[in-house]
């Protein structure tokens, strides 16, 4: 059985009591989403302020309530796509995804883990690998990815 | 050639042991509810004993072990009637809510006056009722596929019936006859007119391997109880993206992502459609038993059910020449194990009061079918269904009962 | 006084013997579902192993005892409530469906644009939006009662809410707050105005007397899971002649007297609501679970729970005075046993993970209950719940694991 | 467990066999009503025959189609019901209820055996008691007393 350790690890807890990235950007230019999780009622808010020429995050602010999970992974999410290219930070979003193994509805042509490999290939996580202790926690998966789901809408939202 | 190993699955179903009249029990009314399995009762009551909780809901332990059975429940089911995903596969209270659902939802949405509703002369009230209501409300048009002399579909006038059409509802496999209508070609016909297809696979699903990508169908309604599964939950496959386009049906619980003062959003498929505390145990009876046929294979199933209601068929022809008449198809590869009949002078609630004395369970009435009984112009028949658990033994058993009963009435 | 001898109660709950994460299970969750005792589980297997057939169709003896087990079910259910006459107890999917039920039904043959509905800021979603949707649908007004500051009903405001109400749709107990309204007071201000009463019983009839004649309601809606019986089964109690003149719901099999190419006759009640194959088993194993309770005495369940909940309470703002803060009524006289908690600086998942490693389960988040939480100005409570299984041990261990979930988060 | 000579009695099968009362009355004058069991489909038609002046049930005839249960008990109430007034067939159908230990649906003041005793006080059932073997086979009691359903509908009818 895992323990608390695994899911709540140091670095975790420090992103929830001292978020980065906390408060808001004017719109617009900056985009604002917000996501939910109707299990529990999280909240994440998002401000997106993407360069068009350069097709970089130039700025993420965020805001929102929730667990110590849902909070920390959106703080380092931001913490993680601030200044990357947007292509960069849709495969921050794939290679979150399959860190906490996600699997979507479809029966046919699952992952098998070798899935897995290909998306992490190359990508560097750093902080955010604190997080994969949350897939042994499978009601928690969702506190975790709801800022990288608001952050994929957000993006597609703008682009 | 044996397709299955009827002795040891008999094994499997404790209620097979017990005696009636001081008769060993024949049980030959799977058609109207199956009997289950000790792996389905103890799937279910292991739950109950061990990790029991609301589902989706709860950040503990037992909480996460039964919403995983849950949801692994639904994946195994989904997967029998291969649905492409766990999202169009919504667990409903039976297939009749199944249907209602759809009537309720996408009928309600889609359907105006003038709107014409196909169905068949086949139909079990589960899918014929719930339009009935539509059409009273809305000025919908319900119109009827009629039946051969030799208890098929007659398509010759398809075309004409499927004009102006938006649904047609069709059952896989006929709870009285048998009859098994060519589905596929029926869905084409219907998307042909830009209809939608409902099939109603109750009967289907249980003794056939079920594909419903391969019927191409935009809805299939089933239940658990009739393939070994308990009571109290049944199933819905539709396409996503309808069953996504398609205003909530019951509102509540789980079925919403956020609700306010002066609305709600609902939640994603398939829980959109889960109002309230789902039938979980029901859910875990409804995987264990689909996994119990797995195992057996469908395809022996079918095989097992063919060669049997043939030796059925046969035995009542032989036995019963002059007086008993079948009402189905007498070809077992059109057909499946519902076998009706009727003596002539014997009424059919009378043949099944002689028959229990025998321990024989059968079905008398007219089997929730009274639109077809009346175009069958009898006002019941006496119907013996085969499943897994049947062998020749059970069909002999069956014969020489009726011939009591025919002694019996008739002298 | 002890009112119950739980440590005997506690060995009828197998899942009770269940250890998680090396410690025993402390089961605080019954508000959102009950735990079952050996005696539904058993009745519910047994009647799966000895006498299950399909119910009211069936002339062989089998399918008798099941038919009688089914409805010997529904009388002891309806004598549970103190309903007048089986007639007007229908049992349903669960208490979301009994409340939809009414939405479909009664309400959607008797509202029209500009009438409002009555309902509270207590109300979980299955109270909320079945009300919702036909507001959207109809043009039919919602309007609220609001809360005091000390989590009661503020009722200074009724007769203007009620001016013009064709329904009031009130919850006997909240789910979050413990809050027991007063429902004869409702009723009667519902009554005076022409307007019907629904009342959602579904936290309230597991834990006291419950007697819908002297609530003199017209609708009582609860569900079998939250009273030791299974899943997959609730109950709608409606006036006879209330039930009697509305349309059906579902249509399908059992619901009719007679069904032809061009319509159907609706069945007598209780059957009328109950279209195709009920929920058997489940049916069976709520009997078994009001026998159960009656045999406690639910006078003395209310008492036991009374005196626990008063333990609780005390125990919490004894040993967090400063941090946690209670969300419900303090007087145990006007509450029940589902006690809502939040730490100042801690989410309540956050808590209930801490928890789930001591085996302590409790519910955290909005309790179905977002129009309430949202009143209360929070995203989630953190929540415990008794019932007859629960001791004073269960509550310190929830206290002790309080404490834990406070250091660890806030040092 | 109850055999099948306490359900098909010699007189039931005769009566099965050779209905009496089979046939039609003009209406009007006579009145006609139907019965359905939505069990099975049974279905009784009756045509009542009611002297207003004398309040008597001057004939009976009977069709429809069913069970052997149903059909004899049919043409055995034709038979007990014929000549007598509207009241004694009242007392007839009350008394035949209670043979067949008919509760209503309600849960207050249940019947005791009492009540049964003083139902049938006074009446004679004559070869209507053949049919109380039915009693120990629930289903069919809706069998046996559908003739007696519809008799009582179309007194309601007629009065
Ligand atoms: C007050 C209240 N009403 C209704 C419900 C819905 O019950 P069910 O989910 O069994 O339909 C609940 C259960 O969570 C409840 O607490
Ligand atoms: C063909 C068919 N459709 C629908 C149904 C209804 O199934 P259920 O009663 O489980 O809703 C049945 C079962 O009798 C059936 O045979």
């Amino acid at each position: 059985m895992p323990g608390l350790e695994d899911l709540y690890r140091e670095i975790i807890l420090d992103h929830y009591r001292s978020p980065r990235n906390r408060g808001e950007l004017p719109v617009p230019p900056a985009h604002k989403v917000e996501g939910f999780n109707p299990l529990c009622g999280d909240e994440v808010v998002l401000y997106l302020d993407v360069d068009p020429d350069t097709d970089t995050v130039r700025d993420v602010k965020i805001a929102g309530q929730g667990c110590s999970i849902s909070q920390a992974s959106t703080s380092m999410m931001s913490a993680a796509v601030k200044g990357k290219s947007v292509a960069e930070a849709r495969q921050l979003i794939r290679a979150f995804k399959a860190l906490m193994s996600i699997h979507e509805h479809k029966l046919e042509g699952e992952g098998d883990g070798a899935d897995l490999q290909a998306e992490l290939e190359g990508v560097r996580l750093g902080d955010l690998e604190a997080l994969q202790g949350v897939v042994k926690f499978p009601v928690r998966i969702k506190c975790a990815t709801l800022a990288w789901n608001t952050l994929q809408q957000g993006l597609d939202e703008t682009g | 050639m044996t397709y299955l190993d009827v002795a040891r699955i008999k094994e499997d179903f404790p209620i097979l042991r017990r005696e009636v009249h001081g008769h060993r029990l024949v049980y030959l009314d799977s058609a109207s509810s199956s009997q289950k399995p000790i792996a389905v009762l103890d799937a279910m009551d292991q739950m109950y004993r061990t990790s029991y909780a609301n589902v989706h809901r709860g950040v503990y332990t037992i909480a996460e072990e039964a919403t995983a059975a849950y949801e692994n429940a639904r994946t195994k089911v989904a997967r029998f009637v291969n649905a492409p995903s766990t999202a169009e596969l919504v667990f409903t209270r039976n297939a009749t809510e199944a249907i209602n659902l759809v009537a309720y939802t996408w009928a309600r949405a889609n359907l105006r006056e003038g709107d014409a509703i196909v169905l068949t002369h086949l139909e079990h009230h589960a899918n014929v009722v719930p339009w009935h209501m539509l059409a009273a409300e809305r000025g919908v048009e319900v119109r009827w596929i009629p039946m051969t002399p030799d208890y098929e579909l007659d398509l010759s006038n398809l075309d004409a019936l499927l004009d102006g059409a938006k649904l047609l509802g069709v059952s896989a496999m006929s709870n009285v006859l048998g009859t098994m209508p060519p589905v596929r070609q029926l869905v084409d016909a219907a998307h042909a007119v830009g209809a939608l297809a409902l099939v109603d696979a109750c009967q289907y699903v249980p003794h056939n391997v079920t594909d419903v990508q391969a019927w191409d169908a935009d809805f299939v309604a089933f239940s658990a109880h009739k393939l070994l599964g308990p009571t109290g939950i049944g199933a819905l496959w539709g396409r996503e993206a309808l069953l996504d386009a398609m205003p909530p049906f019951l509102g509540g619980g789980e079925m919403i992502r956020d609700v306010r003062l002066d609305g709600f959003t609902p939640n994603e498929l398939p829980w959109k459609f889960e109002a309230g505390t789902q039938p979980i145990a029901e859910a875990v009876g409804f995987g264990a038993a689909v996994d119990y046929l797995s195992a057996l294979g469908m395809d022996a199933v079918r095989a097992h059910e063919k060669q049997l209601t043939a030796y059925a068929l046969n035995a009542l022809l032989e036995r019963f020449p002059r007086t008993l008449h079948i009402y189905g198809p007498l070809d077992v590869e059109r057909r499946g194990g519902a076998v009706s009949f009727l003596f002539d002078e014997i009424h059919a609630h009378d043949v099944s009061q002689v028959l229990d004395e025998d321990g024989v369970c059968v079905r008398a009435g007219h089997h929730c079918a009274k639109p077809l009984m009346r175009v069958l112009g009898v006002p019941a028949t006496t119907r013996a269904s085969f499943y897994v658990y049947n062998d020749e033994t059970d069909v002999d058993v069956l014969v020489e009962s009726l011939a009591k009963a025919e002694k019996f009435f008739l002298g």
